[in-house]
């Protein structure tokens, strides 16, 4: 399994001003978990991250969100509880 | 083990720079080493002359000028976010540090964190 | 004697005079000295230049390490002059606030 | 792929139930994380988060009841669950202690949840292994 240097847990929407920053800020190094209202960006940060964007599968299914076949990954709590124990540090934003 | 407390919303109008003031003080308390980073429009919290007595609010310019003697390291600012909104430097309250807020940034600090 | 809340703090910071002082401390058996003025005094400063008073009593002790050094600012000093919990009792003698137990 | 080392959390919930969906995704998160064999240290409730704490909630009996579901659970799984009294006191939360301190009315802090200052975030911050945050999304 492969470092994560920060777990950005973004749940703001593609709107908010929070989202465009944690996009700018998150590095080579890094995953972004978009959750709650964050999932709704989607095309948006899987476009502009440097590092790997991944997605809590419940809160895309609760939005109607539908993943293009292997575009991005999505993750379950099971997996997102993972993440956190994987990363160096973990920042919600 | 360096934390780094994130205000990017503007004072007045929101609770949450003030509360995030309390944990950078509340680290402080604990001789746990914190700066503070403003962004976004967090950056207003920084302009000199603010005088919020006629909306019976405290002043977060006032409040923040303890954060050095609570033992708050760093008082740092987004450079572009100040120029956005228009604070050049002498505008600035003494003891803020224009930096660059990217990737950078962050890895200096084990903890980052916004109040909400 | 101006407003005072159930705990013996002035409902108004402003309404506060030294002989105000004098009474609050008389009812905790404290005899106000110079050592006690200097650090009322102080806390009234900083009230008047940060809006807050120190909102723990380990942010007091630092506050007054950072004002008057090592010698002064330190618990057992400030346990001395307001016993209990200093800051506490020396924020209802200087007629601030009662701090929020916040941390 | 599970992580076989145990973690510790400490969560910290920032945003209001019926506000926000901060104290589901929360709730969701911390019950992974035990099923996983990692610990919850303790869940600490600041900001408009204190509202999760409210024993007077009272949502239409056909929508989750968050404060009773998050209660029962610290309680199955010995969690303390502690509300910041500075945010708690402004926003109107009080347990008895408080309500006698400052002569009020009522009190409405739900058990088992507590209150006290940011020094048990401070702890937790120091203690756990990790700080996980679930703020509000305005």
């Amino acid at each position: 399994m492969t470092e994560i240097q920060t777990l950005h847990i973004l749940n703001k929407s593609p709107e908010h001003p929070r989202f465009a920053r944690c996009l700018s800020i998150a590095g080579p190094a890094d995953t972004i978990l978009l959750i709650e209202n964050g999932v709704l960006g989607l095309s948006t940060a899987s476009a502009s991250a440097s590092g790997k964007v991944l997605a809590l599968e419940p809160d895309m299914a609760a939005r109607g969100i539908v993943s293009q076949s292997g575009t991005v990954e999505t993750v379950d709590y099971d997996a997102m509880v993972a993440l956190t124990a994987r990363a160096q540090q973990v920042i919600s934003w | 083990m360096s934390t780094l407390i994130v205000i990017d919303q503007p004072p007045y109008g929101s609770w949450a720079g003030r509360e995030a003031l309390d944990m950078a003080f509340s680290l402080a308390a604990f001789d746990q080493p914190v700066s503070l980073l403003f962004c976004g429009a967090g950056v207003n919290w920084l302009r000199k002359g603010q005088e919020p007595g006629t909306i019976r609010q405290k002043s977060v310019e006032k409040n923040l000028a303890a954060a050095p003697i609570f033992g708050v390291e760093a008082l740092l600012a987004d450079g572009d976010d100040c120029k956005r909104y228009g604070l050049e430097a002498e505008q600035l309250l003494d003891g803020v540090t224009l930096v660059q807020a990217d990737s950078q940034l962050f890895t200096n600090y084990s903890h980052t964190a916004f109040a909400g | 004697m101006p407003e005072r809340n159930n705990e013996g703090f002035l409902e108004d910071a402003w309404a506060w005079t030294p002989e105000v002082a004098e009474v609050i401390a008389a009812e905790d058996a404290i005899e106000l000295s110079e050592n006690h003025w200097e650090i009322i005094e102080f806390l009234r400063e900083f009230y008047k230049q940060h809006e807050v008073s120190p909102p723990s009593n380990r942010l007091f002790v630092k506050a007054v390490k950072e004002a008057f050094g090592e010698e002064k600012g330190n618990s057992i000093y400030l346990m001395q002059l307001f016993p209990g919990t200093p800051a506490k009792t020396a924020c209802r003698i200087a007629g601030l606030p009662r701090p929020t137990n916040c941390l | 792929m599970q992580d076989s080392t145990p973690f510790s959390f400490t969560l910290v919930i920032t945003g209001a139930p019926y506000s926000s969906q901060a104290p589901q995704s929360a709730l969701s998160f911390a019950a992974a994380a035990i099923k996983a064999g990692h610990r919850v240290d303790r869940v600490f409730l600041y900001g408009d988060g204190v509202q999760l704490a409210s024993a007077l909630a009272s949502p239409p009996s056909d929508e989750p009841q968050w404060p009773r579901e998050w209660s029962t659970f610290l309680e199955e799984h010995g969690i303390p669950g502690v509300a910041c009294i500075a945010s708690a006191l402004r926003r109107g939360l009080v347990d008895e202690g408080e309500q006698k301190r400052y002569e009020l009315p009522a009190s409405n802090l739900r058990a088992p949840f507590t209150i006290a200052g940011l020094g048990e975030w401070v702890e937790g911050r120091m203690s756990s292994s990790r700080t996980v945050y679930f703020h509000g999304s305005d």
